[in-house]
């Protein structure tokens, strides 16, 4: 038996024992996600206890260092966590913006002393981050950001306010794009700090978007004293680290698309709406532009394996991450204008505040080629990056 | 034929405007959503005052005779400020049907009422998801001088406030033969059910349990009902696209101001040749939006053998249009476009549900084809 | 009886008198045009006594003043000629860009020495024209030309080259944008000069296209002599008539598809090539892509209509021209790309040079984009122009 | 397995574009077309050199065995000169019908000779104007030990050069029974009539009168016939997908290099951001042809039951995309792009005969939504 079985054999074996039965059901809604931080109510004791036993391994996070509480996995090993997770349908015990971005953006650019510091919370699902980047004036012009972080000796005071903070009222830190130096050209007087929601000065509230209430929120800063050791990477550089992160948020935001397709298909979806006419969708014109449309998701899933694939053998082209936010985000737009057809007037339904219904996830699915970085922002960084047209 | 507004109707448009810009801001859409209301029986009583309710009524019956193409556009300016009425059910298609079928009597009993306001007739033909007023399973059973209607129709435009409905039934012995009938709102046997959609509007689905009804209250010949219902529906449709068309108009100029103020990366959004190149496409296909439904309106007026093509062409091409003029305007207005204290996302919810009346763009396209004989 | 009535008995009688038989039947090829000109060989001498009659009531040239041989008609009295020839399908006397192009511009800019002498032969179809703008290094900045014309007193002389020359190769003369300002900015240096094609100096041969052999030449000027009298307007003022022109020419080209789109629709071509099922065309996909492209064939039509209308109330928008053109030429695309999908592998065929061919006609609708001002500036002139869009 | 080439195939690849951009540039398909010469038999011998006659068929048959992806790749990078060459419809398409269906002597006969470049086998399936495999007209009357055939073939690949034809014909006696049958090219009887298309090759129209072909030359038993003939024209899909993948690309590219160097009102044509973003959404396109093609490939390879789907996907995404590229090109090289002096305009007809080859977008569109239920 080579080590990969043997360690195959033995997180089966592992998981079997340790995972509770009702952590291997699908997660059905947002309730059945933990999120962690200090004041998460765990939905039932198995989350707690699934949580707590995946992080004393570190596998909340397989692939980080052992010396910070992480897995330390390798590629091989993760995957086959990952493939016998999935064989008995567990539940990903921790979703964190402190393990999606924050994590591998400390892992690169802060000191020992903050990795040692902030990276093993984040592991146990003890603080809640969120990420405090957008301004309401910036628009995709995210390094024109105003918030303010002036020295003053010891500290920073904070003044300002960001938007589109996703549950910036349920977080317990930010991590926050400031700007330190006014006279610099915009790009070179950002910084990257960190500091507790807790602080005194911060208020924030959730934005009502046009498909309802929104995990974003509107937060503001009034004179909010942040300690000088909370600086990740030097001052004035904090842009590299934004830069760093925005790639990640790209692709997870372009294949979120994907992972909801689930396995119905959308021309299945039509058939189960609309029936079928000798054998065939009995709407020719919709069927026409459904089949358009699954051809391009078809085609676009191929492309996310490809390009992981290239990723992991080192082939990358670099132009993945937008190409993948550019088409993703526009393929799920035009998946929910589908839908809206398929159910006619019915889809138009609405209900109260707190229905989910189709016509607030097509409303939600127009702010996808918006949030992290329009669709305009990525044509232009492929016509300029990848393509190498001129200014 | 000249393809151009006659001087009435210019300044019909110009009152129209004016009229319905004060007394029905969006920000009064907005108040009313949050009250959880649907209508305002103000508007429609100064709509009435307007004579819009009897725009398209013979003289003879208290209303204007204005014709059609005067009716696309009181409604193209209702759609720019997202105003809600029974105008089109009541007043446009249900007047026309009445006016085509009625017999001295019906016509002197509803057009008036409806001239004036006082009456809201609502047609309740479709019975199914997406629009297709070929398909009636609503029966109509005669029993002496009555008939006795059961079934469903869903979608009933404007269903929780019309006083009369003209229901469209299958007579038992000839299943293909429709026919219309005039039902008052409080029948025994009725249940009218009411959600709310994502325009804010209430949507109606109404059940029909051994409804009785006056073998009188039939309207029309068993012949004439058919075409009569076509070319009523066709008014449906191409109104439906002067709406949509207004309402199009209005999310591009609000986002063409938009681009011209606001300023990202040290310049106007507008001055990005790739927006302005959009902006460009958008304003030609409103632009052939308004030749479509004055074409298709002239020929209603005209009562031209090609009106039902032109019909559909006309709310295909809108609806398509419309589409796009609303979702640019989200995606230009970037993030704030996505947020519900700014106005732009109730012209995509009105968009999405003005698209489906009458027939999307679906219905349409395929009736064209089919009409032009592939 | 009114005036107008009396104008069509009249027009009607006289045209049964003098339109020959053989000038009645439709124009089927190139060859049953009549461009004029010097070295014009009629096909026969029908064309040339059509041609003479007509030429002699001014009737090439309904609306022209009567004082240069114009027909001198109102507005009403030419729809009224347009519908009689209409009725007996008389054709068209005289094919000339010196009536379609230059003679507008005449009548407009011209001294009226100028008019006498060059209006009258447009009108009698005695000197064929071509038109001289498009340099090969300038594309769509027409503005940025450089052909020369320096001042030698009492003549310029021209140098330079002119491509896209439409039947330079058969022309007399040529109307000409030229340089005589080379310090001024671009726009204020050019001047609009007539010359004569017999001029020593001047060589001219056809440009072949992706569709074959073309009517379009590139023409070389070497040390050309053009007496001063010939300069139309002001010097360094030809700008304007060279705009006053192209919004001309753009409506031309868009409408240009709508005419050719004759009486069968694209659909009734599908049902003749391809078949119904169940009485529909048997290719659904195709069914709906035409059905988008006669939707909007419609839709164009109405607006051109409308456009035309709106000119002669007096309501014009100033849009129409660029609309006309962009949407014109687009949908001629449009239709000969389904032209060839409804073809399938027959519509390939090529054969010999001088067949007439649907694969050479769909090669050759792609130049109606670019043609007469691209779509790419159309569009810019909309954003800038109509729009208001800051530049 | 990983969506990715190995290295063998990165190998390939790069020898591949090698040889045929020094043998075959554009150039010389001018210099073909001036002198009205089809094909290139030098250029046939050097594939046949560097083993691509062979690529898919066994070792023990004389082939190298490496498979469709690698297929592709050579396709691609034919598509990237426009080279022609009976590649795709011998080499393929035929040859993997052969190494399906055929008998040991069969393979024996043919399979050497075609993997040598001696011999070119070509596929007489079409006969209609738009592709459709499943019209079968041509008929099989059984005569003895012999078969007699009578009817058309279309659009005939290569036909004019090939010495060997694989001809679909209905047996009499079961009109839905398609059988394959081997035929040579100077057997009495035949036909053959080619004209020349946009592209400047030969398209070919047979005539089959009375063709006698001995029993034993039939390919395949009656209930392998349609499976291998599936598997064959989803080969032929993919593979002139690839094709159509390489020319797009290298339109693309030229167009690029064009809008860097080309200046227009004083600045490069590239740097107007109206192009740029109509150059990044190409790329975008261009990008997901490449993993479509791939995976399909892939599917080939492996034998996966969803084979046939994915090669329609392939196939109609990339003919829709190499018309999108060869139109932005001829529009973005504007005048000059419409002169036959410049090259682009190659692209443009060869992207329209690939196009059809194996079916277009609206055959695999449909064939997909079939394939998936709908």
């Amino acid at each position: 038996m080579t080590n990969l079985e043997q360690f195959r054999q033995e997180t089966r074996d592992w998981l079997d024992e340790n995972c509770p039965a009702s952590m291997r059901q699908p997660v059905k809604s947002d309730k059945d996600q933990c999120w962690g931080g200090r004041n998460w109510q765990f939905t039932n004791d198995d989350q707690r206890v699934w949580l707590e036993r995946m992080a004393e391994r570190g596998w909340t996070v397989p692939q980080w260092p052992t010396e910070y509480g992480g897995g330390g996995l390798s590629q091989a090993e993760a995957k086959i966590l990952k493939q016998e997770m999935a064989r008995i349908h567990a539940r990903r015990p921790l979703d964190s913006f402190g393990i999606d971005m924050l994590g591998p953006a400390l892992l690169k650019f802060a000191s020992e002393e903050q990795k040692q510091r902030f990276i093993p919370p984040i592991i146990r699902g003890e603080i809640r981050w969120c990420q405090g980047y957008s301004e309401p004036n910036a628009g995709s012009d995210l390094a024109s950001l105003q918030a303010r972080a002036d020295d003053k000796g010891d500290h920073y005071l904070i003044n300002g306010s960001k938007v589109w903070t996703s549950y910036a009222d349920k977080s317990d830190w930010i991590f926050c794009l400031v700007r330190t130096d006014f006279e610099a050209p915009k790009h070179q007087g950002i910084s990257f700090l960190l500091f507790d929601m807790a602080s005194p000065g911060i208020t924030t509230h959730p934005i009502k978007l046009i498909s309802g209430f929104s995990p974003f929120c509107e937060t503001f800063f009034e004179n909010v004293e942040v300690p000088k050791e909370n600086l990740i990477g030097d001052i004035n550089k904090g842009w590299n680290i934004a830069k760093y992160l925005l790639t990640h948020e790209r692709e997870m935001i372009g294949g979120f698309g994907l992972l909801r397709a689930g396995v119905t298909t959308l021309g299945q979806q039509a058939v189960a709406a609309i029936g079928t006419r000798d054998e065939r969708l009995a709407d020719d014109g919709l069927r026409s532009d459904i089949t358009a449309f699954e051809i391009d998701e078809m085609a676009f899933a191929a492309t996310v394996e490809r390009v992981v694939d290239e990723a992991k053998a080192g082939q990358g082209t670099g132009a993945a991450s937008s190409l993948i936010k550019l088409y993703g985000t526009e393929l799920n737009k035009t998946r929910y204008e589908l839908l809206m057809s398929l159910g006619g007037s019915d889809a138009l339904f609405w209900g109260n505040d707190e229905d989910t219904t189709v016509s607030k996830d097509w409303l939600r699915s127009k702010g996808n080629s918006i949030e992290g970085g329009t669709s305009e922002i990525q044509l232009n960084i492929i016509a300029k990056r990848i393509l190498g047209l001129p200014s | 034929m000249a393809l151009i507004l006659n001087e009435e109707q210019q300044m019909l448009r110009d009152s129209a405007k004016s009229f319905i810009t004060e007394s029905s801001p969006v920000s009064s859409l907005r108040e009313r959503r949050d009250r959880g209301e649907e209508w305002s029986p103000e508007l429609w009583q100064g709509m009435a005052e307007m004579g819009w309710a009897g725009m398209v009524i013979p003289e003879a019956y208290g209303g204007l005779e204005f014709g059609y193409v005067g009716a696309g556009l009181v409604m193209e300016e209702c759609g720019r400020v997202l105003a809600s009425s029974p105008l089109l059910s009541s007043s446009f298609v249900s007047a026309s049907l009445i006016a085509s079928l009625g017999s001295d009597e019906q016509k002197e009993t509803l057009l008036p009422a409806i001239a004036s306001g006082a009456s809201i007739v609502s047609l309740a033909v479709n019975e199914t998801d997406r629009f297709d007023p070929t398909v009636t399973a609503l029966t109509a059973q005669q029993d002496g001088d009555e008939f006795v209607l059961n079934g469903t129709k869903r979608h009933v435009l404007d269903g929780k406030i019309a006083n009369t409905f003209i229901v469209a039934a299958k007579t038992a012995g000839n299943a293909d033969e429709t026919r219309l009938f005039v039902v008052a709102d409080d029948a025994p046997g009725i249940t009218v059910e009411a959600s709310r959609n994502a325009d804010t509007r209430l949507v109606t689905s109404m059940q029909f349990d051994g409804v009785r009804v006056a073998a009188e209250n039939l309207l029309g010949d068993a012949g004439a009902t058919w075409p009569a219902l076509e070319r009523a529906l066709d008014i449906g449709a191409v109104l439906s696209a002067a709406e949509l068309s207004g309402l199009a108009q209005e999310a591009f100029e609000r986002t063409l101001e938009y681009l011209k103020e606001r300023k990202q990366f040290g310049v106007p959004v507008g001055s990005f040749q790739a927006l302005q190149h959009r902006a460009a496409q958008l304003f030609c296909e409103l632009e052939l939006c308004k030749s479509a439904i004055l074409k298709a309106g002239q020929a209603i007026d005209e009562d031209l053998p090609e009106r039902s093509r032109l019909a559909s062409m006309a709310k295909a091409k809108t609806a398509k249009t419309a589409k796009l003029a609303v979702n640019e305007a989200v995606q230009m207005f970037c993030g704030i476009g996505m947020t519900d204290e700014f106005d732009i996302g109730f012209f995509m919810k009105r968009a999405a549900a003005a698209c489906q009346e009458f027939g999307d763009y679906y219905y349409h396209a395929d009736r064209f084809a089919r009409l032009g004989g592939y």
